[in-house]
């Protein structure tokens, strides 16, 4: 079948990341298909290209990293939920004057039109908050 | 304020969203809210459930809050202009805060009691919740 | 509308703890008659033989996450009318369901 | 301990709804007999009359924030026991206090 | 476990740090006992007061979460190089849990009735709450 | 009388930032002294040198230099909850081998120990969480 899942927990605050992880690993274990993991609320934060979590803690935005890396997973950030909260990607960045941005792909900044359509045209949405 | 009609009600619908924080507290409200919007924008069946302390933002005499912090209702008033006209509130949590259909006011919603709440979360093929 | 036969079969999750969250009351109030619960997160302590009182009425679909319960301890003091499955079967769970809808 | 002489009074903030959310109970829990309790954020929410059973017994100890009772519309729905007070009374009830305890 | 000791109890301290929340599900915990340990370190007079759902850290058995996110566990067990001898739990937050002193073995700690709660965050000083 | 402040709550996701900063006004206008605001759990976004609200919104990173160019008042950020969740100063970068920066002067990265000494060194803290 096919799964989307959005993720609202800010990671290392939230066990959000974690469980939305764990479950994408089963999903794909099940033979699943994973199409989309979209980020909204304090979930955006799970792709600051500038995380540095100590060494013996998971480093979560590498996790996400490597989920779309094994196959057709879109990362999809809210792009108002972003911005307010300091991720731009460097071509937002240029438009609001920044030197220098905070997301790059494989996570894309998107419209929340992208949450309704992962929720209306997969088989399952699941949310972790 | 809307009288349930179960012909209505029962109508299947596309994409229910469940509204379950408090204005002003945090960002859950807006941000449901604004996913409501932007699903009827492009033409979606929606629904919207407020429940638990949802039910507040349906409160009128709401302001800015703190540093102009927006509330809710900017984004209730322009629901409409948006065709999300299915709105219904859940009638006990209505009730556990002393609160009446009347004090519902700034939306046209349905008030539902717990077996329509049910059938509600079931006759919607898709639901998120906030 | 109570009477209108509906097949649907939700999942519902809640990752919130009945000792200090009142989600599960709105979860109780939403879920239909063949809907099922599972317990996630800090959501798995209401799992507790002392949570009986919270989440009664379930018996055969109350289930709480393998996983959260052993990091948190918990294992052994889960109530027996609880049935504890791992993330495969939580991802089972949400196959065999129409739709999952999360509380927090 | 209960028989000490003690004249300290600490001010307790809660910003939690107690319809939504047990830590009121942790804060009554944690209350001396002088101590103040002021409601702020979506903790005004109990202040509404329908919430008087949740904070009972706090009688001229029981305050709320003036701007975020006006900002949800609620300043005119709340329990004639509750004391309402601005963000000067605030720093006001602060400077009073011994100290100050979060709870959220 | 300890005794309830009226004397020891009631000497005044510097920092109160309580802690409300459960391991695992969010940085609470590990935040709050983070702070406590440096005040320790920083020779500070430290109380711990386990209440709410904090109790449910002092459980033995605990271990990593999914991706080996970690618990309290090990933070527990640094506390006591940190001199950090004054813990105390709520007894009604356990007995609300179905729990007892004998559950609580983690940490050797002192089961505080209501009263004693009271007066334990009026002895200390300063208060930080997580 | 003076003050210290300790935010946990991350900015636009939860009201703490607006009630911290809103008891901070109110605070200097009753002639008290606010030494210190210590960032800390999601606390430390309101630091984001990136932050780009919509702008009819509050600028929640403005507010608070607008609240340290009026005094004395110091914004210090756990320098342990902010590099996990990607806010690292200039010489934190570089130490991570970042090619950028995104937390700046007046906020400054320091240790838990300083949340510790803000407690016990002024008459009063308030914690918005």
């Amino acid at each position: 079948m096919r799964y989307a899942l959005a993720v609202y927990g800010g990671p290392y605050s939230q066990q959000a990341s974690h469980s939305a992880l764990r479950f994408a690993e089963a999903l794909l274990a099940r033979g699943h298909q994973l199409t989309t993991v979209f980020f909204y609320h304090d979930g955006v934060y799970n792709a600051a290209s500038m995380m540095a979590p100590p060494q013996d803690e998971p480093h979560l935005r590498d996790r996400w990293l490597g989920l779309a890396a094994q196959g057709e997973t879109r990362l999809q950030v809210c792009v108002a939920a972003a911005l307010r909260r300091g991720l731009l990607d460097e071509r937002e960045a240029t438009r609001h004057g920044k030197q220098s941005y905070t997301l790059e792909a494989p996570f894309e900044l998107t419209g929340l039109g992208q949450l309704v359509e992962a929720t209306l045209e997969n088989d399952h949405l699941i949310t972790f908050a | 304020m809307g009288i349930v009609s179960p012909g209505e009600s029962l109508a299947p619908g596309e994409l229910l969203v469940i509204l379950r924080h408090a204005p002003h507290g945090s960002s859950w409200l807006r941000e449901g809210l604004e996913a409501a919007m932007v699903a009827a924008a492009f033409g979606r069946e929606v629904g919207l459930l407020f429940t638990g302390e949802g039910v507040l933002a349906l409160l009128e005499g709401q302001q800015a809050g703190a540093l102009g912090q927006k509330g809710s209702d900017n984004l209730l008033a322009a629901l409409e202009m948006y065709d999300v006209e299915r709105c219904y509130v859940d009638a006990a949590a209505l009730e556990r805060r002393g609160l009446s259909e009347n004090d519902v006011s700034l939306l046209p919603v349905t008030v539902l009691a717990h077996a329509d709440v049910v059938a509600l979360t079931q006759c919607f093929s898709r639901v998120l919740s906030f | 509308m109570d009477n209108v036969v509906n097949n649907c079969m939700n999942l519902h999750l809640l990752n919130r703890s009945p000792f200090s969250s009142r989600v599960y009351e709105d979860v109780l109030n939403a879920m239909g008659s063949e809907d099922q619960l599972l317990l996630i997160e800090d959501g798995v302590n209401g799992a507790l033989s002392s949570a009986g009182h919270y989440l009664a009425g379930l018996e055969g679909r109350l289930f709480a996450l393998r996983e959260d319960l052993e990091s948190r301890g918990l294992s052994g003091r889960c109530s027996e009318s609880v049935i504890v499955v791992d993330v495969d079967g939580f991802v089972a769970l949400t196959e065999a369901a129409d739709k999952t809808i999360s509380w927090f």
